[in-house]
């Protein structure tokens, strides 16, 4: 029988692959990938929790994090486009993102 | 097949958001379809203003209760109100010290002010919100806003790059607030803030450690977004590259709206469980408060040094935070109102004295401003000493209601922590002052362009500081009522 | 047999995400990620969620990746990889984080995970009324703000893109 | 669940069919590689450059575009199933959106976001 | 229970069989049947020399294909390469799960559905699945190492994406009037009266988009010989090129299906029995995608794209719209 600590413990395996995708990858789009990693992770939790909680809300948080997902991948994948044209690199190291 | 039934929903409790959508998106229009003929586009600035103007009438005054509307996702009280009060005022004054800096880096868009309207839509949201969901969907908005507008300058490596920081440091962050709402969700049934807290004290003891697991998730998500200590990697960079109009902007409205959250999720929420966050909360606070002051004082770029200021200014409110009671929030409101006009005052400044491209933005430019331009010295040091806290500006009222707020909970070591901070930051602020009045220019001042819009901001910034610092009883009085009905 | 296909989604998921993370080719990356997204969309079928289930695919799968796979594309990203990958000194504090993580998080879950108040929409009921009625009903009774709220969520990630990515 | 047991099924075997094809072809089919044949075609002349070059911001900016309508359509399914029973108010509620939306198609085609030059 | 699961395996497995043997017999006939159509309609005979009229000319063209050298480029990305047509053909076969194809019959006492499965989320299974079809066609282009292969991919697939929406939104009108996802729901409502005759300007969206979708004439983009060789399969060969053709004839008989589930009453039909009326109804909608190619020329891409966004976007939202106004005066 599968309960919902199963799923749980999945999201939280993907969301610590995701976490960390974050911080050992140098790809701009790469790292975005494992936030997206992330948020499906989220999204698989919450689908587990209404499920099991016998409700909808869950699942209305899941499709609203989606389209937020969307509208923020149309809006980073654009930054992205936009960075590489002025320095011809995507990589977050030639950026520096943990500048003092 | 269910019938559906009727919901309570209430037109007018999202009137200022319909009225900002409104003027958004006819901001927008009047560029596309006249640009050729508007000239130098004045009226886009005055549009913007027109719309925050109504939006502000249609949301002024105080309510008597909390109204609920749209199912209980949304509440209109006197502390929403409050805020979007601080929302609208910071969005207008910015709208006012924008106008000249757009048109003078070439990025005078229709899209920069109906960027701005709805990012103070997510704002509100934010701030009203009575239902997880609803705060997170305008935690998105208000944050799309301001990627897109942090890369405003498409040409400009710096700009760019912060853009690409901010995004993906925020949306990393959203990741780990959106875990703590999935876990509150499972631990307690709900998104409504209410009915969370309903749950935890009747039920508490049963889903404790994943409740807390849940609460330090959302902290750490809303942390990134009030800039406060180990989330802060982003801020300098991204208060540097950004426009300085627009660093301006998220300086001020995104970081209060964080606050509203913040306080409105751990104190309607979790205010059963308010031992366990508090304790998070206050090693945040020490560590933002102590980091932003002591960086800032290395910092040679006044931009940089105000990115660290700002995080300097999150730890007081997280102090605030900490304190969890009527004072401590109350004496939070007013210090976001002050810092509206304190941050916004020294960013007009900036403005008015950077050239094109960002140029002028070390601290030793400003030497001998005092003599050359004596009313905007004034006026900057004004705004300096306010914001190091000395009397009679408002941050020095703002920051004694904090402490003494500290020291009634009974946190006095976070007070003398505190204090000693204000005493770090007076150097760095005062150093600016120095440069101003005792250093001789080292390099020329060019001839200002000062436009009437950024004047009054000014103005209304010095007004505000003083007025604050003077007479803080009528403002502490609409403060403590916002309180009131929060509960 | 549910179980069997949890655990065989359970595994693609995991497996693909190690591969998602260190995979040097973001072309192969992507496809990695669609694996995972395809398989999440399995469990939500499990889960009953066919509507989400769905959504995931036709969003995520078929229209946020394509986009990723695009820009990859355009900037030929594939070509010349990441010169230098992970800085050493990162790569031990992402690991042990990892791990703090978690074990965190397993030590909260060796205790049975306590469940909040249950809702009125069971299997069955769902079942009855039928998965994407119940959303439709909700989203536009309950969720009516934050559903128009999203337009304009959408509005601003359309001048986004606008904005910063078309040559003037 | 059970009905999407036949799905898997058709899935195992139009995946079967498929590796089948790939699989009958190399077993089948002559292999003699020369390093003409194996050269990427481009009209007989000898490849020049790298295959994959960068192409138009055109295309990135319609996959941009459709991410975002794809979403605006997404939300107007659960709307259409649940219309009959949500009548007026669901009618003025997609009304609103679909208004907004149309207002955002606008400034997308006035700003150049649909123009393929 | 578990002697009715094991039927309800065992009948749909029956049922998955012989829609896929009719689904490999119908793409082999029609590439038989566009050539010949195509032949006569440009006054030529077309194949003749295989077997009657040219009817065997299919089952030579397959022994060849099967025969043919397998290359794969130098340089190319291998595993890809290879993939690519299985991730394309993949999805065209199974997009067939949802249609229904004929009214409940009876067998040996046991009630059987004609179709696949029926699932309540049916119209969405078709374009979650159809959303993956782009993968096979831009990997395809991608592992090619090619020019005129990842131009013709990513042409192609900013044609699919472009036309999907469209092809989304022309279909919500259907649903709002049946307010049910299921194929089957909407095949019943529709026995009274076919949804073109309500939504006829659903259909015309729809009819274009499915065009544009499937990249046939006069949408056939991606293969503008003139311009891109041969588009995303420049470098395929043997049976690899073979799985495109019958990735893009499965298609066509996907859309052509799900028109007549939509929009022409699905298997409801006098006299004839339903399989008949469905297979009837299928073949008039394939044939017309022939006579298309043989009478329309290729659009410019702006053009095409224009078409999509420009004319089909607003045209089927403002359909939507109209189609609620409607059902909501009439209460």
């Amino acid at each position: 029988m599968i309960t919902v600590t199963h799923y749980i413990v999945l999201s939280a395996i993907l969301f610590t692959l995701g976490v960390v995708g974050v911080l050992i990858r140098r790809n701009a789009i790469v790292v975005f990938m494992c936030i997206e990693l992330m948020l499906n992770a989220v999204n698989l939790s919450f689908v587990a929790f209404a499920h099991y909680l016998h409700s909808m809300n869950g699942q209305l948080f899941v499709f609203f994090t989606m389209t937020v997902a969307a509208a923020e991948a149309a809006v980073g994948l654009a930054i992205i486009v936009a960075v590489f044209r002025n320095k011809e690199t995507v990589n977050i190291d030639d950026i520096n993102i943990m500048k003092w | 097949m269910t019938n559906v039934s009727v919901m309570t929903f209430n037109i007018l409790s999202v009137l200022p958001i319909l009225v900002l959508a409104g003027f958004g998106m006819i901001v927008l229009f009047v560029d596309i379809l006249f640009s050729k003929r508007l000239g130098d586009k004045n009226i886009l600035a005055y549009l913007s203003l027109a719309g925050i103007i109504i939006a502000a009438i249609v949301s002024r005054g105080t309510t008597p209760i909390a109204l609920y509307s749209f199912n209980e996702t949304f509440v209109i009280d006197n502390y929403s109100l409050f805020f979007n009060f601080i929302f609208l005022l910071s969005t207008g004054l910015v709208i006012l010290i924008s106008h000249q800096y757009m048109k003078r880096e070439n990025i005078n868009y229709g899209e920069y002010y109906a960027l701005i309207l709805f990012s103070t839509i997510g704002m509100m949201l934010m701030a009203s919100g009575a239902d997880l969901l609803n705060i997170y969907i305008g935690l998105e908005v208000m944050s799309i806003s301001i990627y897109v507008l942090t890369g405003l300058k498409r040409s400009k490596l710096t700009s760019n790059e912060a853009s690409l920081k901010y995004f993906l440091l925020g949306a990393f962050a959203t990741g780990f607030l959106l875990y703590g709402v999935s876990i509150i969700y499972g631990a307690t049934g709900s998104f409504n803030l209410k009915e969370i807290a309903d749950f935890l004290i009747n039920k508490g003891d049963v889903t404790g450690p994943f409740v807390y697991l849940g609460v330090g998730l959302i902290i750490i998500g809303l942390g990134f977004k009030v800039a406060s200590v180990p989330f802060h990697a982003w801020v300098p960079d991204v208060y540097e590259g950004a426009p300085t109009a627009v660093t301006a902007f998220m300086s001020v409205g995104p970081k209060a709206a964080a606050f509203a959250a913040f306080i409105r999720i751990l104190m309607t929420a979790f205010g059963s469980t308010h031992y366990e966050w508090q304790k998070i909360v206050y090693v945040l606070a020490i560590l933002t408060m102590t980091v932003g002051n002591v960086v800032a004082v290395a910092q040679t770029n006044i931009k940089r040094m105000l990115a660290y200021s700002s995080i300097a200014h999150a730890g007081y409110l997280l102090v605030a935070l900490v304190a969890a009671n009527t004072l401590g929030v109350s004496g939070m409101l007013f210090y976001l109102l002050t810092y509206v006009f304190m941050n916004i005052g020294v960013f007009a400044i900036v403005i008015i004295l950077s050239q094109r491209n960002d140029g002028f933005m070390q601290i030793n430019d400003y030497a001998g401003l005092g003599y050359k331009h004596p009313l905007l010295a004034i006026a900057m040091t004004l705004f300096l000493l306010s914001m190091a806290g000395i009397p009679p500006t408002a941050g020095f009222i703002g920051k004694f209601y904090i402490f003494s707020a500290a020291i009634k909970s009974g946190y006095i070591g976070l007070a003398v922590i505190g204090m000693i901070n204000s005493v770090i930051s007076v150097y760095y602020y005062l150093r600016v002052t120095v440069v101003m009045y005792m250093q001789e220019p080292v390099r020329e001042f060019y001839p200002l362009t000062i436009s009437p819009f950024i004047v009054a901001a000014v103005v209304i910034s010095v007004i505000g500081t003083l007025h604050l610092g003077i007479f803080p009883s009528k403002i502490m009085e609409l403060v403590q009522q916002s309180i009131l009905t929060m509960r | 047999m549910e179980a069997y296909l949890f655990y065989i989604m359970a595994a693609v998921a995991v497996v693909s995400a190690v591969y998602l993370i260190f995979e040097k080719n973001p072309v192969y990356s992507i496809l990695y990620l669609v694996m995972i997204l395809i398989s999440i969309a399995v469990l939500y079928l499990l889960l009953g969620a066919q509507f989400i289930a769905a959504v995931q695919i036709i969003v995520y799968a078929g229209a946020i990746m394509v986009l990723f796979l695009f820009v990859v594309m355009l900037l030929n990203l594939s070509a010349k990889e990441e010169l230098k990958d992970a800085l050493s000194f990162q790569k031990i504090p992402a690991i042990v984080m990892g791990i703090v993580l978690l074990s965190a998080i397993g030590i909260i879950l060796r205790s049975k995970i306590p469940l909040g108040k249950q809702g009125e929409y069971t299997s069955a009921y769902v079942h009855d009324v039928g998965n994407t009625q119940l959303i439709g009903k909700l989203l536009f009774t309950k969720y009516l703000l934050p559903f128009e709220i999203t337009s304009i969520l959408l509005f601003i990630a359309a001048i986004g893109a606008i904005i910063l990515a078309k040559r003037k | 669940m059970v009905q999407y047991l036949p799905i898997l099924i058709l899935l195992i075997l139009a995946f079967g069919f498929a590796i089948t094809n790939i699989v009958l072809s190399v077993l089948l089919g002559t292999q003699k590689p020369t390093p003409e044949k194996l050269t990427p075609y481009e009209c007989g002349i000898d490849p020049v450059g790298s295959a994959h070059e960068r192409f138009s911001v055109k295309f990135y900016l319609i996959a941009m575009l459709f991410v975002i309508f794809d979403i605006e359509v997404v939300f107007l399914y659960p709307w259409a199933v649940a219309f009959q029973s949500l009548k007026l108010f669901g009618f003025i509620e997609i009304l609103i959106f679909v208004g907004i939306f149309l207002i955002c198609y606008f400034y997308i085609w006035k700003r150049g976001g649909l123009e393929w030059e | 229970m578990d002697k009715e699961f094991f039927i309800y395996v065992l009948i749909s497995c029956i049922k998955i069989l012989i829609v896929f043997g009719v689904i490999q017999f119908m793409i082999i006939s029609m590439i038989w049947i566009e050539r010949k159509v195509m032949a006569h309609m440009q006054v030529r005979l077309g194949p003749m020399r295989v077997g009657p009229h040219g009817l065997l000319q299919p089952i030579a063209d397959g022994i060849k294909l099967l025969f043919k050298e397998d290359i794969i480029p130098e340089r190319a990305d291998k595993l890809l390469f290879v993939l690519a047509p299985a991730m394309s053909l993949v999805p065209a076969l199974i997009t067939f799960a949802v249609i229904p194809f004929g009214d409940k019959v009876q067998i040996f006492g046991y009630s059987v559905d004609l179709v696949i499965t029926d699932i309540n989320i049916g119209f969405l299974y078709i374009f979650a699945v159809g959303s993956l079809g782009i993968y096979g066609i831009v990997m395809a282009g991608w592992a090619s190492n090619n020019k005129y292969s990842l131009l013709g991919g990513i042409r192609a697939s900013a044609q699919m994406i472009s036309y999907e929406l469209t092809l989304g939104i022309s279909l919500i009108g259907v649903i709002m009037l049946t307010g049910s996802l299921s194929l089957v729901d909407i095949v019943n409502a529709q026995a009274k009266l076919w949804n073109i005759v309500l939504q006829p300007v659903g259909f015309f969206i729809y009819a274009i988009s499915a065009l544009a979708e499937v990249n046939r004439t006069p949408f056939d983009l991606p293969e503008a010989e003139s311009e891109l060789v041969a588009g995303y399969h420049t470098e395929y060969s043997s049976m690899k090129f073979a799985m495109f053709f019958m990735a893009e004839y499965a298609n066509m008989i996907t859309v052509s299906a799900i028109a007549v589930t939509f929009f022409l009453g699905g298997w409801q039909g006098p006299f004839l029995p339903p399989v008949a009326w469905f297979m009837i109804k299928l073949s008039c909608c394939l044939f017309c995608f022939i006579w298309l190619r043989s009478t329309y020329p290729r659009l410019r891409y702006d053009q095409l794209m224009h078409l999509g966004w420009k004319f089909l976007l607003p045209l089927s939202l403002l359909n939507i719209l109209i189609t609620g106004l409607v059902m909501v005066l009439k209460g």
